[in-house]
């Protein structure tokens, strides 16, 4: 078997890069000043809403802020945006178990009896 | 070392001195028993179908008798059985289990209480007349006992085989069994949470009196003060009695009748007032302010030993009226000992007559 | 030798050592200690493990010795706490987690997808050095004085009222927890990027996805693991109260932190075994692995809900009880799984062509020990029952039937099984016969009486126990002086045989993994072209036919 | 012999690499099919590598969660102690050094070594400048026995009215001792969360001198962007991680509620 037709078996459409293949994307240094901007903003209203009194809000708030920043800084500098399902699925199957581990956790501490127990 | 050489001897010691299974000596056993044995014939079942499964297989389709492989696939029909029956058995078990756990941790309204603390490493058992046991504990048959359990230092387990219940004793926070002892004898108490070097050691024996013999014992071991006396000296001796005087201008809330009530706090919520909100009350006042007053009592973390804790929480408990506070805040100064005979209510009433 | 073993199969009457092999292919110590090469790794592990199974073992004689009377007289009661501690740390996390994956998934799991080597090389072996940092340590903490913490490492026990050495043990599990993370972690990629042409998901062996599913936890759940262990040292060195309730602290945090990777962990232990298993009754019984797919997807939702599960640890320990309700019932739902699983393996026997060399004696060992293992799982996950079962022998005996009765008896099928391929020669088959007959006998006598103990109530843990429960204790002892017979022979003869042993050939057992195509032990590069896989896996008519065509044509 | 699956072929064993003449460029593995399946695994390796850290920070996460909601008023109270300019300073910081990193993962891909080292460079500045501000803040809470342990002192949060320095802790309510006590959990959390995060960054910042050398060599800008694009991954993780610790630990409670 001649090492061309090897060679064309990896690239299998079937196999080795399918499905969890994805084109190369470069993102453009514009497309990181636009995420370094909106970072910055958010650092600024997270600072700025925590003046703010919002009740409960307050924490509810700051937490979206940092979670929609969490997600540009995935989406762009970290280029989950232009990946494979592959590393998208590896991404959520994180966070899932995390969100596991605390809601989970918190079964137990939220019907307890009375106050802390 | 008492290593008996012989399989016969063995034997005849097993058989005199244990069984297969422990003694039912509450009224609990029988239902976890039950479940035991429904379970035992789970697992009999279970395994036998798979013991009979391969050897059945392995005797018809060894190499001899079936010298060519018939390959199949598999089966979604077959599949699904051997999905759907043992989820039904599981789901069973579950259902049973849970039912027997709320069975066995649900006290009777009319149970009477015994405080246990744990420490490293004995079991020391304060019956509210003040009678103290170490390693040791003495109940009446036909009576529902509850025990309110804490430990001083780390996880403890308070079990006895014989009675099929077992409760982790928590630092820093009370936990709860009961039992309704039916055979007289004596059983063994065994702490089963690993705790240290003397784990092992930190073993007992409970006792189960006819009621009869029970309030013979009480009056022969009675240390003089009932719990709530030595609460009630505590009481004064810490100076709660300055703020908790039951004066209108008092400082702190009346604390005569709080126990069992509804308290609303001043971020609006209500909890009900048991032995472990007592505690926590006086160790972490600040956490559950009542609402009305200002979070000035100060913390006694680490001022009062579990036992002391014990004593006020029973004294705080049976407190109905005001009038002893306020005679002891007149000689609190001295220190000295309330007079013995308390009150009508500074005991629980179930707790003397059983 | 009888005549349905292996030395009448064709292939082995002509076989011989074939020249050049990853184990001849560089030679000095240097060679194996800096090597990239999986298999050699997988023989470092295979090593190692060994090593840390006997240290566990003589700690495990220790405590049936002491527990042979009841009074504390063989060793004092803080010695004997040091031994349980170290048997159960050293065979949890030195042992069984890292057994069957970095050894024989490690060997195995590359060549069974036709690549080369694992993704990472070098993470591989960095992974083994971990390991050994982490039982190096051990072996410190052990020989300054030791630690009895339990393995569970209970606070607020571990954090302000022991000292003894806690804190490199917690070194020690953290370091080898980071080892067993970045095998798993090398297994998935592996497994998604690393697939020979054809092989697709749905015609890996089985094996493979059992070491998927384990990688799924040990990535995800031994972070846990280490943070726990951080905060019970930072706690232990700045006496600060995470874990304390003096100081406003949960002690049952740190339960759930624990348990949230260890009760994952008993998966990482059992999942590899399985795949063992699923090989080796397919290979025994020439058979296609009935319900493939169930098997396969079986691995992946108990790895799923195990992390569901965890605080059926916790029943008693103060948890809510709408928690525990929640999680005994969940409990329930992951024992389907594995009850899908072991119908399976028994359903692949079925209109099979059966024979019984010695992996296979161990197979069913494993399947019965399971099966009675497991469904003691399902006593204690039921909430009522566990309440009085807890914290007695009769957990002790539970998790010996899964993990020894079943895991270490799916490693000893897996090694038996794949030593022709890793050495090249055969073990002799009569003696381990008589071993895996010896360590199933020892094993029940060993365990089978712990039930009984356990629901008399003796608790677990204790040193000296009451003089009722000796008799079934004496039979434990004796049962486990067989067992360690039992499990001693292997090493003897496995020994030997490297020497000694027949030359094994290509494919001893007939079997149809692309690992058995290959020569044994296999060249460094496992594979001289990439292959290419054109049937599913257990397709023994493609193997005939292979077998057939190598005959026409040779012959 | 069955062609695919080959076994006895000695002959040219030894020539395994030789199957892959069409791979010019030297940090190919041989173990590979091809660079792409190469820079794939590397990349996804990374991923799940950020797994187990996103599970190794949310074991503290966690705890956090819960004793703030247990001892609310002592986290507020303790966190309004910390100083927020220099928590927001850090934060912009950091994100800088994250835009710095994205562009060296660009200048990689693009092939500028200058650009590269320098961007590099920056990522590294601002790591230390991050790391140098975190110095005066933990060397505050020391010289305010702050630092759990048997030096910790809760007299500024029982006594606020002694602090005037402090105006945010001055403008507190005083905490009941026992609640005050509550506030070395606080602490503790905090020095646990950015203490692991801070190692997170120096290691980080250990592997960037490092890639900065390589880069120097020219060893990124042949398209061979693998290492600097995990190491990328890796440092933005970090970030996002102090885009949350620092709502949650310097935000609880600056806007007082009384
Ligand atoms: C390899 C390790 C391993 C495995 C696989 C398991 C498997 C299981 N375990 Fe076990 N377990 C441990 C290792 C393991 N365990 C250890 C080490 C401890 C003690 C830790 C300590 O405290 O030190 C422990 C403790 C432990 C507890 C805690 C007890 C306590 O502390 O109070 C519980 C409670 O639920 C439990 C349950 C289960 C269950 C439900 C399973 C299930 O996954 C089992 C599923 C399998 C089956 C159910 C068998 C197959 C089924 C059939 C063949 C069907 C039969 C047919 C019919 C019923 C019709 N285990
Ligand atoms: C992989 C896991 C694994 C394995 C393989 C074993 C194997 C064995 N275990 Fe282990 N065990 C655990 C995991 C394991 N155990 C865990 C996690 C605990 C809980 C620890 C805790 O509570 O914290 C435990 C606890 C435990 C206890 C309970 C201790 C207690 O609670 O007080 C007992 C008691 O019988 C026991 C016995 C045995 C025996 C007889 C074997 C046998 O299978 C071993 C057989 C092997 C040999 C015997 C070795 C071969 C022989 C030699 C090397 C000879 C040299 C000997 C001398 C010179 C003395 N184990
Ligand atoms: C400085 C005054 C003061 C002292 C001394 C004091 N308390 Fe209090 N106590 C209070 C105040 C004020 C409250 C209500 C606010 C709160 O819950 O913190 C209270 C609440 C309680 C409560 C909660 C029940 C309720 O009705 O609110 C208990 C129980 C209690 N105290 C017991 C004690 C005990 C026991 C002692 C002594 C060991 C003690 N107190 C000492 C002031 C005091
Ligand atoms: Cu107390 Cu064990
Ligand atoms: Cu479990």
């Amino acid at each position: 078997m001649s090492h061309d037709a090897i060679h064309s078996q990896a690239h299998d459409a079937s196999n080795v890069t399918n499905p969890e293949h994805a084109e190369h994307h470069i993102v453009t240094p514009l497309q990181y000043c636009y995420v370094f901007a909106t970072l910055l903003v958010g650092t600024a209203i997270t600072v700025g809403a925590a003046y703010v009194d919002m009740g409960v809000l307050n924490p509810i708030v700051a937490l979206a802020i940092a979670c929609f920043k969490a997600c540009v800084v995935i989406l762009f500098f970290m280029h989950a945006a232009y990946q494979t399902r592959l590393i998208k699925v590896t991404i959520a199957s994180g966070f899932f178990v995390f969100l596991v581990l605390i809601t989970m956790t918190l079964t137990d501490y939220l019907s307890r009896s009375w106050g802390l127990w | 070392m008492g290593i008996s050489p012989v399989l016969w001897q063995f034997l005849t010691k097993w058989l005199h001195s244990s069984a297969l299974f422990p003694a039912e000596a509450s009224s609990i056993s029988p239902w976890v028993d039950a479940l035991y044995f429904f379970l035992l014939l789970m697992t009999l079942f279970g395994t036998l179908l798979v013991g009979t499964l391969i050897t059945v297989f392995t005797v018809r389709y060894r190499r001899e008798r079936s010298p060519e492989a018939t390959q199949i696939e598999g089966s979604t029909l077959m599949e699904a059985t051997w999905t759907i029956i043992p989820l039904a058995v599981f789901l069973l078990v579950f259902v049973w289990g849970a039912l027997l756990y709320f069975r066995i941790y649900n006290p009777p309204t009319n149970a009477m209480n015994i405080y246990v603390v744990g420490k490293q490493w004995m079991w020391k058992a304060e019956h509210p007349g003040g009678q103290h046991e170490i390693n040791a504990l003495h109940v009446p048959t036909g009576q529902p006992v509850q025990l309110t359990m804490i430990s001083q230092d780390v996880f403890h387990s308070f079990a006895i085989p014989d009675f099929r219940v077992k409760r982790e004793v928590i630092p820093g926070r009370y936990s709860t069994v009961w039992f309704e002892a039916t055979q007289v004898g004596t059983y063994h108490i065994f702490c089963t949470q690993y705790c240290g070097t003397q784990h092992s050691g930190m073993i007992g024996e409970i006792t189960v009196l006819t009621p009869e013999d029970y309030q013979k014992w009480l009056h022969e071991s009675t240390s003089g003060m009932s719990l709530a006396q030595n609460g009630e000296r505590l009481f004064a001796s810490m100076g709660c009695n300055q703020c908790h005087s039951g004066n209108a201008a008092a400082r702190g809330p009346n604390l005569a009748g709080v126990y069992g009530s509804k308290l609303t706090l001043n971020d609006g919520s209500q909890v009900l007032v048991n032995d472990a909100y007592l505690r926590d009350a006086i160790l972490n006042p600040s956490q559950h302010v009542t609402a009305g007053f200002a979070p000035i009592m100060p913390t006694y973390q680490g001022q009062i030993s579990e036992d002391g804790l014990i004593d006020l929480v029973e004294y705080i408990k049976g407190l109905q009226t005001n009038y002893r506070v306020q005679q002891t805040l007149v000689t609190s100064t001295s220190d000295q000992a309330a007079p013995p005979t308390p009150p009508v209510g500074t005991t629980t009433p179930e707790m003397v007559k059983p | 030798m009888s005549a349905q073993t292996i030395v009448s199969l064709p292939d082995q009457s002509t076989a011989k050592m074939p020249k050049r092999h990853y184990i001849n292919n560089e030679h000095g110590l240097l060679s194996w200690l800096l090597t990239g090469d999986h298999k050699r790794i997988a023989i470092l592990y295979l090593i190692s493990i060994t090593f840390f199974f006997f240290i566990g073992g003589a700690f495990a004689a220790l405590i049936r010795l002491e527990l042979l009377t009841p009074q504390s007289d063989l060793v004092a009661a803080d010695t004997y706490n040091k031994f349980f501690t170290m048997h159960g740390i050293v065979m949890i996390f030195l042992f069984l987690v890292p057994s069957v994956p970095a050894t024989l998934g490690n060997f195995l799991i590359p060549i069974m997808l036709g690549a080369k080597d694992l993704a990472f090389p070098k993470i591989n072996l960095l992974s083994w050095y971990l390991y050994l940092a982490g039982g190096t340590l051990t072996l410190t903490a052990l020989v300054l004085g030791g630690v009895d913490t339990g393995w569970t490492f209970t606070t607020p026990l571990s954090t302000h009222y022991l000292n003894t050495h806690v804190l490199t043990t917690g070194m020690a599990i953290f370091i080898a927890g980071f080892s067993s993370i970045f095998t798993g972690l090398n297994f998935i990629v592996t497994i998604h990027r690393m697939r020979a042409p054809g092989m697709t998901w749905f015609r890996m062996p089985l094996f493979v996805w059992s070491h998927y599913a384990a990688s799924l936890l040990m990535v995800l759940g031994t972070p846990v693991l280490a943070i726990a262990i951080v905060l019970v040292a930072l706690e232990r060195v700045f006496g600060i109260g995470v874990f304390d309730p003096t100081k406003g602290g949960d002690p049952l945090l740190f339960q759930h932190l624990f348990w949230f990777y260890s009760h994952p962990a008993v998966y990482i232990m059992i999942l590899p075994g399985m795949g063992v298993i699923s090989e080796v009754i397919s290979t025994f019984s020439r058979k296609r692995v009935f319900g493939y797919s169930a098997v396969a997807f079986s691995s992946v939702a108990i790895a799923l809900f195990g992390f569901f599960v965890w605080e059926h640890h916790m029943f008693i320990m103060g948890v809510s009880n709408y928690s525990a309700l929640v999680f005994s019932l969940l409990t329930m739902l992951v024992a389907v799984p594995s009850a899908i699983k072991v119908f399976n393996w028994s359903f692949t026997l079925q209109k099979g062509s059966i024979t019984f060399e010695t992996p296979m004696l161990y197979a069913f060992a494993f399947i019965g020990l399971f099966t009675i293992g497991g469904l003691t799982g399902v006593f204690l996950g039921a909430l009522g029952m566990d309440i009085h079962l807890t914290e007695t022998y009769f957990i002790v005996a539970h998790f010996h039937y899964v993990m020894v009765g079943g895991m270490l008896m799916a490693f000893l099928a897996g090694v038996h099984f794949w030593w022709p391929k890793m050495t090249g020669r055969m073990y002799p088959e009569s003696l381990s016969k008589l071993s895996a007959v010896t360590s199933f006998i020892g094993f029940n006598l060993t365990f089978m009486p712990q039930f009984i103990l356990g629901y008399l109530g003796m608790p677990r843990r204790y040193a000296a126990y009451p003089q009722e429960y000796q008799v079934l204790n004496v039979l434990s002892t004796a049962g486990a002086t067989v067992l360690g017979v039992g499990f001693l022979l292997p090493l003897l003869y496995l020994g030997w045989s490297l020497k000694y042993g027949a030359i094994a050939g290509n494919n001893p057992w007939q079997a149809t993994g692309l690992e058995w195509q290959i020569q044994s032990p296999p060249l460094t590069e496992n594979f001289v072209e990439t292959p290419i896989m054109d049937h599913e896996a257990y397709d023994y008519e493609w193997l005939a036919n292979k077998t057939k065509h190598e005959v026409t044509t040779v012959g | 012999m069955d062609s695919a699956i080959a076994t006895t072929h000695t002959h040219d064993a030894g020539h395994a690499h030789g199957e892959h003449e069409h791979v010019v460029l030297p940090q190919h593995r041989h173990h590979f099919e091809t660079e792409e399946q190469q820079r794939e695994a590397g990349s996804f390796g990374m991923w799940l590598f950020l797994l187990t850290e996103i599970m190794f920070f949310g074991g503290m996460f966690f705890a956090y969660l819960l004793y703030r909601n247990w001892y609310y008023p002592a986290f507020a109270a303790a966190s309004n102690q910390l100083n927020v300019p220099m928590g927001a300073a850090n934060t912009a910081i950091l994100i800088t050094s994250g835009f710095c990193m994205a562009l060296g993962v660009w200048a990689a891909e693009v092939r500028q070594k200058k650009t590269l080292v320098i961007t590099l460079i920056l990522t590294t500045i601002f790591g230390m400048a991050f790391l140098g501000v975190k110095y005066f803040e933990y060397k505050e809470k020391y010289e305010l026995h702050h630092i759990p342990g048997n030096n910790f002192s809760v007299s500024m949060f029982v006594n606020p009215q002694n602090y005037p320095q402090y105006p945010d802790t001055y403008a507190e309510k005083p905490l009941a001792p026992d609640m005050a006590q509550k506030t070395q959990i606080f602490f503790f959390l905090y020095f646990a969360m950015t203490g692991m995060h801070a190692l997170h960054m120096i290691i980080g910042i250990g592997l960037l001198v490092w890639l900065i050398m390589r880069a120097n060599r020219g060893d990124f800008t042949n398209g061979y962007v693998a290492p600097i694009e995990n190491f990328g991954l890796y440092w933005h993780f970090v970030d996002i991680v102090w885009l949350f610790l620092f709502p949650l630990l310097y935000l609880i409670n600056r806007h007082p509620l009384h």
